[in-house]
């Protein structure tokens, strides 16, 4: 057979079936010669890529003559060996530039070296325990609800520019008469009727001025000659009583009760 | 053989591995578990009971617990922590403007009234206003006023102090350091675009 | 005011509290957290980190153990007792050889180019293969090598890390033999000029 003289033994002929198998994986000449290197049984680092070469060259001539195809990167890996071959056969030519022949083949060294270390770590990293194979995570995740926060952006410019606006608010305005100003006592007896049943102690007549009326000096003037004009009526009907313990002193007033004599 | 003969044929894990085992289980399981289901899920000879219980105790005071609900086990984020597990989405506004006045008067004129608030700012203050405020907590109910109808006044709180870099609310600049500070000349009118925008930022360094 | 002040107004929870905290928030998700995301959820003033550590160590030989990869944890089973997993485990897609060892490659050369891989393996790299270790989110591109043509480069993810228990690139496997063997430089064949030779510190980055 033509053949024969290729397949040496058993395990070259499995390796050669396996090139076959590759070749049909497309796994690339590299591989090939990582595979054809096995049958050195030696350290890459020790290789003889001399005979490795022979080795790749002879794959594909018995390809070619089993009418493999070969995809062009086997034959042009076989071309560049065939090269490598006949540098590393013939004397050194000095006159030639570029790399030696040891160089290069250093290099093919190196680079099957390199992908047989892949390779490993490759296999090393796959056995490592995995997620989802060897440990696991949370079956069962709790959700996190989606809160929407709203924050207000105020500085203290802001705040401060706001009041210097109200305070200022009444520069702005067009003129106008403003009879809201006026607190009529019509408007203070009908406050201070309502008011009087609560009112059991002695206590400051200003206290009983409207909320709204106690700020303004205008509005307040108002509002507490109202209400005390309101309030001596309600004395004259006999409701409350009255006191002031000196002149320009606290006005104070108090429900009229009927155990309580007319002073 | 019988059901006694196999237990004791194979022995079962020391109670520590049964509980780590429960534990495991429970963690990566996507339900909850009854205990009839981690039990044939365990080795033979198991006592599921026990080590559910000890994983329990183990769990006593931690961030998670392992609760059973039912016959049912599962680890669930412990209560008091629940609010971890909410996610906020932030969103910026600016304070309306009737807000930004009101909070501004009830910083000045702390305590007052809703119906003082109303007189300075010449208009109603709504109840959504103060409820914002509130809400914000940078208001508060103050003591009620000791006059007639008792009405109650609002205070600014901690977080409005702090919210605005003051150690009290008498740090607030009084109106003649405003108009200092030309923010009481040059207002703009309402509704117009402030022109005056390279005054504030001056005036931000101020305040950082 | 400024932040040590906020620091000492509101006071971190006790440690065991952060641990708890740390603890509920990473039981109750499946994907991994960055540490800066956790303290973004945690009380103002909490050290993750320290919490991390001390809960990692708490976990210990326990059935579920606290994992780092990168910078994000999770907790995970402990591994020895994944013969109780069978109902958790999810029948994933065997990879090709091409992809592992593409994925191999790229985890000990980050960041690598389409170029490099291909020259270790000897063979082209399949749109496939890349495609799908893309899709398992294993591998991303890296910053592009400044290089003519400034090539794309590739890294490996923080998932890839978390999906093989790696705390970081530096854990791989024989990372040490294979340095120290010369197998991850870059040496180009002799007589051509090496295009990496500008960027060389680039290469150790997901190294150091």
């Amino acid at each position: 057979m033509p053949d024969d003289f290729l397949i040496r033994d058993r395990q070259e002929r499995i390796a050669a079936e396996a090139l076959v198998v590759d070749v049909d994986g497309y796994e690339g000449p590299l591989d090939v010669l990582l595979t054809l290197s096995r049958t050195q049984k030696v350290d890459l680092r020790r290789i003889s890529i001399l005979q490795l070469a022979e080795q790749y060259l002879h794959f594909v001539e018995a390809a070619k003559r089993l009418r493999i195809e070969l995809a062009a990167d086997y034959l042009v890996m076989a071309a560049w060996l065939a090269f490598l071959k006949s540098r590393l056969l013939l004397p050194p030519d000095p006159e030639e530039e570029g790399p030696s022949g040891e160089e290069l083949a250093a290099h093919l060294a190196f680079q099957l070296e390199r992908l047989e270390g892949m390779r490993k770590a490759a296999a090393k990293l796959m056995a490592r325990d995995q997620l989802g194979r060897e440990f696991f995570g949370r079956g069962e995740p709790e959700d996190v609800s989606l809160k929407r926060r709203v924050v207000y952006d105020a500085s203290l410019v802001d705040l401060m520019r706001a009041y210097a606006g109200v305070k200022t608010k009444d520069d702005f305005e067009p003129l106008h008469l403003k009879r809201g100003a006026f607190y009529t006592m019509e408007q203070a007896l009908e406050r201070m009727k309502g008011l009087i049943g609560t009112v059991l102690e002695w206590s400051d007549l200003e206290d009983y001025l409207p909320e709204a009326w106690r700020l303004d000096p205008k509005k307040r003037r108002s509002a507490t000659a109202a209400t005390f004009a309101a309030s001596l009526e309600l004395v004259k009907e006999g409701a409350l009583e009255l006191r002031q313990a000196d002149t320009f002193g606290r006005i104070e007033v108090k429900r009229r009760t009927t155990s309580d004599p007319l002073s | 053989m019988s059901r006694e003969d196999l237990d004791t044929l194979f022995e079962a894990p020391p109670i520590a591995e049964q509980e780590r085992m429960v534990e495991a289980i429970l963690f990566a399981t996507s339900e909850p578990l009854k205990a009839t289901a981690l039990a044939a899920r365990l080795p033979h000879g198991c006592d599921v009971m026990h080590a559910l219980a000890s994983l329990q105790k183990r769990y006593q005071g931690r961030g998670v617990h392992l609760l059973r609900s039912g016959d049912e086990w599962a680890f669930r984020t412990a209560a008091d922590l629940s609010f971890l597990m909410q996610k906020e989405t932030v969103e910026t506004r600016k304070l309306s403007r009737a807000a930004i006045e009101t909070l501004a008067i009830i910083a000045y004129h702390q305590p007052v009234t809703r119906a003082e608030i109303e007189e300075i700012r010449g208009v109603s203050v709504s109840r959504g206003t103060i409820d914002l405020l509130m809400e914000l907590e940078w208001i508060r109910l103050g003591r009620r006023r000791q006059t007639p109808g008792r009405p109650v006044t609002f205070t600014t709180t901690q977080a409005f102090l702090a919210h605005f870099g003051l150690e009290t609310a008498r740090d607030l600049p009084d109106l003649k350091e405003l108009r200092a500070a030309g923010l009481l000349d040059n207002r703009p009118l309402p509704g117009t675009p402030d022109e005056r925008e390279p005054v504030e930022n001056d005036t931000d360094d101020m305040f950082e």
